[in-house]
């Protein structure tokens, strides 16, 4: 349900694993991929840097908030660590539920989640040189509106 | 005993990752003031409004009480995902 | 970027095509499959049938509508028509944008305007007998949505 | 010459997939009241408040005018995806 893993993943599996149910009427996936660039500088590479223990207990968490809130029929989360590259995968959320609606629901609710609460960080390297990424606050108002629900 | 982790930038900061405390603050803000004795760069992290904390590997905003053995961290805004 | 097929197709691949620019940060995709069960009766199949011609071009105007919408890097839509099963995967709708955020909301929009504009119907086998599948009126009002913003 | 066309429960009741009209009926309207007088069904079919209706395979909620070559279809509400 939760891997924390620093190697890469296949999404297509993934996606298999949460289509097994023939209740299952949607399957939603979000991968974030590792961008070349970023506020404008040229990126060459990515870093993660996650808190062992408390990152699996953080992701549990966020997945039980979201099986109180809607009917979640299956869902998987990975998220890679360590060195990174432009093109990589970095993480992936996969959601089946019986109806589209919450499966979307769904999986934006656990990306903004983790996006704000989930031990990780990322750290850039530019022609400028090694930068830790700042978080930003549209992240913080996208999870904030699932407090208002 | 309690130890107390950094991470991210703070770890890099304070070139420390982890320390373990004999002596035992009573609560968060014991901690706080602790830490921050052992330098301006401690007081900024421990002290930033927008460090975030978590206690025995839950994030709390709330003050706490220390016990023997917790494990408190302290980070800035995750970034993952 | 448009495929009506009878035969089945590969989420996993589809979601690699997705993936080939380094300037996508966000890959949103949606697979509905077919449910055993709808308003509490058995389903034993489901037949698909579309207005050819017209279908290809109603997709490629909600396509088009999105691509204005947002900053769309690229889009796979599969639709299949034919004779399916509980189980079988019936559309795909895969989204690649910079940002997670216009990721959702493209996938969401055009999975909600092919559900009211897209000319596909379905007729479900139950015991009961074969019967047309009625629209859902929640499916008008998520389509709905996108006009009040 | 037009070409009009029904699809899923339309097709079944009608039992038509597709006829031409060789009358050349002026707009959507004389459309719908030529169809009409071919029976209860297809009254029922044509003048229906959900039924959608697509000019050369564009939906449309407004009436139009008809000119040789053109293709018509009448159909249910969509239940796709």
């Amino acid at each position: 349900m939760i891997s924390i893993q620093q190697e890469d993943f296949d999404p297509g599996y993934e996606q298999d694993q949460l289509s097994q149910s023939t209740g299952t009427g949607a399957v939603v996936t979000f991968s974030g991929l590792v961008r070349d660039e970023n506020l404008g500088d040229d990126v060459g590479g990515l870093y993660l840097e996650h808190y062992p223990g408390m990152t699996e207990k953080a992701l549990q968490e966020i997945i039980e908030e979201a099986a109180e809130r809607w009917p979640l029929q299956a869902i998987k989360v990975i998220h890679r660590v360590g060195q990174l590259h432009p093109g990589d995968r970095i993480v992936f959320v996969g959601v089946a539920s019986a109806h589209r609606k919450a499966a979307f629901e769904i999986c934006e609710f656990v990306m903004d989640y983790l996006k704000t609460r989930a031990p990780f960080w990322k750290k850039e390297t530019t022609p400028e040189g090694d930068r830790w990424v700042d978080a930003r606050e549209s992240d913080d108002v996208a999870a904030k509106r699932w407090n208002q629900e | 005993m309690i130890k107390v982790l950094f991470f991210a930038s703070y770890r890099e900061k304070l070139g420390v990752d982890s320390l373990e405390l004999d002596q035992m603050p009573a609560n968060l803000s014991a901690l706080r003031e602790l830490l921050s004795a052992k330098g301006a760069d401690w007081q900024e992290v421990v002290n930033d409004a927008r460090t975030l904390v978590a206690l025995n590997q839950s994030m709390t905003r709330k003050d706490f009480e220390l016990s023997d053995g917790d494990e408190v961290a302290f980070f800035p805004p995750v970034t993952g995902g």
